[in-house]
């Protein structure tokens, strides 16, 4: 295992113990912190090993909070429908994946989004089982008082996050992660040397999916009420890309990293510019992208090896 | 002997642009075959149609008393179908050792990422990459990045070669060291199929050559035969044979 | 007769998408770049020809001239300060730099504008006209007029003019167009000013048709993107079959499926666009 | 080396975890003793945007009213009103962070609900968590008050009593109307409205020959209007927020649409509809739950209904519209809870608030065992002469129906 990965695992541990310090409200935003890593980290198999600029996860995040919620609406337990969440939108992506990974650059990622947006009004139009524009009511499990739920689902949520990073880890250092590296660099080569790439991203693919609709199941259970322009807005795409950009793309340290610096960040300039804040944060993106091009990566020792590369 | 390759009635159109006509071939095995003819005669077009890049519209290709026709191209490799490209594709960002590892790992089922590795010093070392293995293949000179191809391709455990201009761009004494080792390949038993602009070493290396013309096969036989055969030295190849050797000679 | 209408509708609607989209296709064809401030591009001008009606009560026919060379510097200046600077990155980076400017300017214009939703009602009103048994609006006719004027303006720029030439060959092969003497960032700055031009000028036409609020700008930008995908990317004729078609499409649906699945069906539409025929209805293949 | 560098790895997360933990721990100061705090977590960037103006317009009004009057007399004591604001983007689990946020972390005493029916019933799984009372100035649909809340309380009558009343106003008045096509937004207050409706219009014997669903952010709506057109219905009834609206009644316009009645719910009652829409706005019928030509004499901070208008316009120099007086109604009840409460303690205060029975500018005011008001008679209205003139209740009617918009 290598150090960043290690330092990852050591970084995970750490937020572990955030309820040991917060409260409810700090919670709340681990919840959150928690579930954008998981975005992030999944996003990454496919965005930053295989590099294919996706903008689906979105579409998983819904997708999983609906299946979820659909399924606990019947009366299945948190556990059970999200584990069934998760298994269906491996399928599915694994499935979509060998269709639409065929595409590249551009078109692939307008492919992506569109794929939310299928989804949504998909979701939207099917009223009699998702409720339709009216929403989603998902029961509550019972009153177990503030603390308790916030550290059960805060803990769910770190679980997964987990999950996630150790899928993330192993993916990294198995032939699959191999594979993804191989075919961002250069496909053509990848598949004259053997390498099935469509199954190859087909998977990783189908990986990325996986846990963020853990993650969008477990958020239906947590916020009890969902309704489609919320699970399938378009910035669970978009933000998780910023913070693996921040991060600093491919390297899982770096995207989880990326990911509580830029909550970290918006939580700040959200609190302190009302008015503004959208605009501020478009400020910080855009000095990111001009001055850090390499996001926190840049800031390491690796630099002078990129450089020296790029020379 | 038995056929190694055998392709029928091949003919690949590219919107309007009938790349490759009615073409008929057969490798036998332990053979190093030239394949020459001018720019744009459809050479590369032909290894990667039989290689499953650009698949055949009609026709059909045997190799190894399988119809793999419309097989892609990573079932091509595994089966025993390898390449070089004319232009060179390395995986830039990984090692040298890396690259012919990747190529180890994916062509041969049951390989684990060590055990790949370990295979790719030996290939390394036999194109005399040993001490650039750790270096990015971004970094490494032309010369270098063809012989990582060869490396590459012999990681694959090829039943059939084929080297794609692995000389061009090189000078002679590089020249002279890939031929090298094109003999000690072809000593080893590998079947060669080789595109080759330098008559010199199309000569000196292949036991069968096959001249193709606006896609199609015009001439088929021992090296002498064919270059003196008048059709293909009047038709170009002469003009060609002339710079050439004039150039490198 | 309610058929008639239908095509009579999608025609006239398509033509606003395609004028919609028609920088955006510019400058993804040109410049590689998704350019996710086009759709807030289009509110601004919707909001110059706002204020130039109300303060100056200046027609937004006369508006478009305003219009035009004030996009066309900020477009330029934007792609030259700042643009240009990852122009060479891959498409995640251009995408999410273009998407940060774009938070910024949809922002701004929440912050001095308000998001209230507002509307240029032209005194007298033009009213509707009747042809061939269908109602058209007069207002949207004149719209479509000058959006195919524009297009074809843009499509006589880029064939004739040696600058637009210039655009062209960097289009088809940026090395070939070094070669050839082409300073290649100039030739982006000057695409991408001209698809902020044209993005401006939608929006001045957009104003006498849509109400006007920072908060429409993302469903511009949607339209241009599923028109670009459908029509081809960077041409001209692509970005008009491709308008024509999603209106077609969307018309049709609604009609008979709802208004509800109108959306759905586009987007699908797209998704089999991009994986059957990525080139679009116009476009050569062979590009990524 | 490896041991450095895990070193300088965990050193980079302490300024990150510091940050986060920074971030939560901005508590604002710890409530002085003389303030009452009210938190309004509202939409002020996204879509909702215009809505929060109106919501942050009657809040304000009120707080200034209260605080002008020296502040709310809890037991004898005098406490000032201080509204913490923030923002949820109009993104829904925003508003769920957001209503957190202001009770952890700003301390606020009280809530006012996120706006619109869907955030609003988000939301307040966590003000019940928390038993932080809640008053919801903009969620009607009954669907929000389903869950079985205690803390909830909402300002807006269900769905059914606007379109009830205009219905039977539309079928005792104008006898030709038969076929009545529906359109409406697929969003969960627009939705909800629409579904009430046909179910009214079936109810009274029309024939609904039409209705669809449009999605959020439609641009055109030219297909659907011909499709009803088509169809030459008596009655359209279409919903949605103030831009879809204004986009579908010129769409109209456009297509030269004419029937005999033509309702919108929620736009008319808003003066920008009426500005932007200048003529073709005429005759559209529509109702509210509160309109200023009403005339209450209320108990209240602003007591009467004229009072409240004069002072909205002294502020504001506009009319005011049912969005921004069901917030300052929000506001007065609170006032009117607490000093019947005699204190700020929140379960005292949900008492007060379920047992409140009393009239206001706004209308008479008690809450169901659900937490809806049930007190009310929505105004139905007629925009007429640029103004939207009262037709029902019969106490404040100001003209009659007339038939016809073109």
């Amino acid at each position: 295992m290598t150090r960043s990965n290690i330092a990852l695992l050591i970084l995970i541990a750490c937020v572990a113990a955030l309820p040991l310090f917060g409260g409810a409200y700090a919670l709340r935003l681990g919840t959150i912190a928690c579930m954008y890593a998981v975005l992030a980290l999944s996003w990454n198999v496919v965005g930053g090993f295989a590099g294919y600029p996706s903008f689906a996860t979105a579409a998983f995040f819904g997708f999983g909070a609906y299946f979820a919620g659909v399924l606990m609406g019947k009366g299945w337990p948190l556990a059970a429908a999200v584990v069934a969440a998760a298994i269906a939108a491996l399928i599915a992506a694994t499935l979509l994946g060998a269709v639409l990974l065929r595409l590249r650059g551009h078109y692939f990622a307008i492919a992506s989004l569109s794929l939310a947006e299928v989804l949504r009004e998909v979701v939207n139009n099917a009223t009699d089982l998702t409720g339709g524009g009216m929403g989603l009511n998902i029961p509550l499990a019972s009153g177990s008082g503030v603390m308790a739920e916030a550290t059960f689902y805060f803990y769910a949520m770190w679980g997964v996050m987990l999950l996630t990073a150790i899928m993330v880890i192993v993916v990294a250092q198995t032939k699959l992660g191999f594979a993804l590296n191989c075919i961002r660099q250069n496909e053509t080569a990848s598949s004259m040397v053997g390498l099935n790439t469509t199954l190859a991203k087909s998977i990783g693919f189908g990986l990325s999916a996986c846990f963020v609709a853990a993650a969008g199941g477990i958020y239906a259970a947590w916020v009890h009420y969902i309704d489609p322009s919320d699970v399938f807005d378009i910035l669970y795409s978009v933000k998780p890309i910023v913070m693996a950009l921040m991060g600093g793309l491919g390297s899982p340290l770096g995207v989880a990293c990326g990911a509580f610096l830029y909550l970290g960040l918006e939580e700040v300039v959200w609190r302190n510019y009302i008015q503004i804040h959208t605009g501020v944060l478009g400020v910080l993106i855009v000095l990111l992208l001009l001055f850090l091009p390499h996001g926190l990566t840049s800031l390491r020792f690796d630099r002078l090896r990129r450089r020296a590369k790029h020379a | 002997m038995p056929e190694l390759l055998r392709l029928t009635g091949v003919s690949r159109r590219f919107s309007g642009l009938q790349a490759l006509r009615d073409v008929n071939l057969s490798v036998a095995p332990g053979e190093v075959l030239g394949l020459i003819g001018p720019n744009g005669a459809g050479k590369t077009t032909l290894v990667n149609t039989i290689c499953g890049v650009t698949p055949a519209n009609s026709g059909t290709i045997l190799f190894d008393g399988t119809d793999i026709t419309r097989t892609k191209p990573y079932q091509a490799a595994r089966r025993g179908l390898s390449r070089t490209f004319q232009i060179v594709q390395p995986f830039a960002e990984f090692s040298a050792l890396d690259n012919v590892a990747a190529a180890a790992l994916f062509s041969q089922p049951g390989e684990s990422l060590k055990s790949a590795r370990e295979a790719a010093r030996e290939h390394l070392a036999f194109v005399g990459l040993d001490a650039q293995a750790d270096q990015p293949a971004a970094t490494l000179t032309l010369a270098m990045r063809k012989r990582l191809e060869l490396a590459k391709a012999l990681a694959m455990q090829p039943k059939l070669l084929f080297l794609d201009e692995v000389n061009a761009g090189l000078n002679s004494a590089e020249v002279e060291r890939a031929t090298e080792l094109i003999h000690q390949l072809a000593r080893s038993g590998i079947t060669i199929v080789m595109i080759e602009h330098l008559m010199k070493v199309v000569l000196n290396v292949c036991t069968r050559i096959v001249v193709l013309h606006n896609g199609h096969p015009i001439a088929d036989g021992a090296p002498r035969e064919v270059i003196s055969n008048p059709a293909v030295v009047e038709a170009y190849l002469g003009q060609q044979y002339a710079q050439r050797t004039a150039r490198h000679g | 007769m309610q058929a008639m209408q239908i095509l009579i509708n999608a025609l006239v609607l398509g033509s606003l998408y395609a004028c919609i989209a028609i920088g955006f296709s510019l400058v993804w064809g040109v410049l590689n770049v998704i350019n996710l401030i086009h759709g807030s591009f289009i509110v601004l001008g919707a909001y110059l020809a706002f204020g130039l009606y109300q303060s100056l009560h200046l027609s937004p026919w006369y508006a478009i001239f305003v219009a035009a060379p004030l996009f066309f510097a900020l477009g330029y200046v934007i792609q030259r300060l700042i643009l240009n600077r990852v122009i060479t990155a891959p498409v995640l980076v251009t995408l999410t730099l273009t998407f940060g400017l774009d938070l910024i300017l949809n922002n701004a214009m929440i912050y001095f504008f308000t998001a209230d939703y507002r509307k240029l009602t032209l005194s007298p009103p033009l009213g509707s006209v009747s042809i061939a048994g269908a109602v058209v609006p007069v207002d949207r006719l004149i719209a479509t007029a000058t959006a195919l004027l524009l297009t074809g303006l843009l499509y006589l720029l880029l064939r004739r003019s040696r600058i637009g030439r210039a655009i062209v060959a960097v289009r088809l092969d940026r090395d070939a167009a070094v070669l050839m003497g082409v300073h290649v960032p100039s030739i982006y700055a000057v695409a991408f000013g001209l698809g902020a031009a044209l993005a401006g000028c939608a929006g001045v036409l957009m104003a006498l048709i849509f109400p006007i609020s920072p908060l429409t700008s993302s469903a511009y930008l949607g339209k241009a993107f599923v028109v670009c995908v459908l029509g081809g990317l960077g041409s001209v004729s692509g970005a008009l079959a491709g308008g024509l078609l999603l209106a077609l499409v969307e018309s049709v649906g609604s009609t008979y499926l709802g208004p509800s699945h109108a959306t759905t069906l586009s987007f699908l539409l797209l998704i089999i666009f991009l994986i059957l025929r990525p080139q679009g209805l116009v476009g050569r293949k062979g590009f990524e | 080396m490896s041991a450095s560098w895990v070193a300088r790895c965990l050193r980079l997360s302490v300024p990150l975890g510091a940050l986060a933990l920074a971030a939560g721990a901005f508590a604002g100061p710890a409530a002085a003793e003389d303030v009452i705090k009210i938190g309004a977590p509202l939409p002020i960037t996204g879509p909702l945007a215009p809505e929060a103006v109106k919501q942050q317009q009657g809040y304000d009004l009120w707080a200034e009213q209260a605080n002008k009057a020296g502040g709310i007399n809890v037991g004898g004591k005098k406490y000032k009103v201080e509204i913490v604001y923030t923002d949820y983007q109009s993104n829904t689990p925003r508003a769920v962070q957001a209503t957190e946020q202001l009770i952890t972390q700003n301390n606020v005493n009280f809530l006012f609900a996120a706006f619109g029916s869907g955030a609003a019933k988000a939301a307040s799984t966590v003000s019940e968590k928390y038993k932080v009372p809640t008053l919801a100035a903009t969620a009607s649909s009954v669907q929000v008050y389903d869950q079985g809340y205690k803390y909830l309380f909402g300002t807006f009558t269900p769905n059914d009593t606007l379109t009830t009343p205009l219905t039977k106003i539309i079928k005792a008045q104008v006898p030709d109307v038969k076929k009545v096509a529906i359109l409406a937004r697929n969003d969960l207050f627009p939705l909800a409205i629409a579904q009430e409706m046909e179910k009214s219009a079936k109810d009274n014997g029309f024939e609904v020959v039409y209705f669809e669903k449009y999605a959020i952010g439609t641009l055109d709506h030219s297909a659907a209007l011909s499709a009803i057109k088509a169809l030459s219905p008596q009655w359209i009834f279409v919903t949605g927020y103030t831009n879809d609206l204004l986009q579908i009644r010129k769409q109209m316009v456009d297509q030269q649409m004419k029937a005999p009645v033509v309702s919108m719910i929620a736009g008319p009652a808003y003066q920008e509809f009426i500005d932007a829409l200048g003529k073709s706005a005429e005759n559209v019928t529509s109702a509210a739950w509160w309109h200023p030509a009403e005339q209450y004499d209320g108990k209240d901070i602003f007591g009467s209904t004229a009072n409240f208008v004069k002072l909205f316009k002294e502020k504001y120099k506009s009319e005011p519209d049912y969005g921004q007086a069901s917030a300052a109604l929000c506001g007065a009840l609170f006032q009117l809870a607490i000093e019947k409460a005699g204190s700020i303690d929140r379960d005292k205060v949900r008492d007060a608030l379920a047992s409140l029975d009393v009239t206001t500018f706004f209308g008479p005011v008690k809450f169901g065992a659900n937490g809806q008001i049930n007190s009310l008679d929505p105004p139905v209205f007629q925009i007429q002469g640029g103004k939207p003139v009262v037709l029902f209740p019969q106490a404040i009617k100001q003209g009659e129906l007339k038939v016809g918009v073109e």
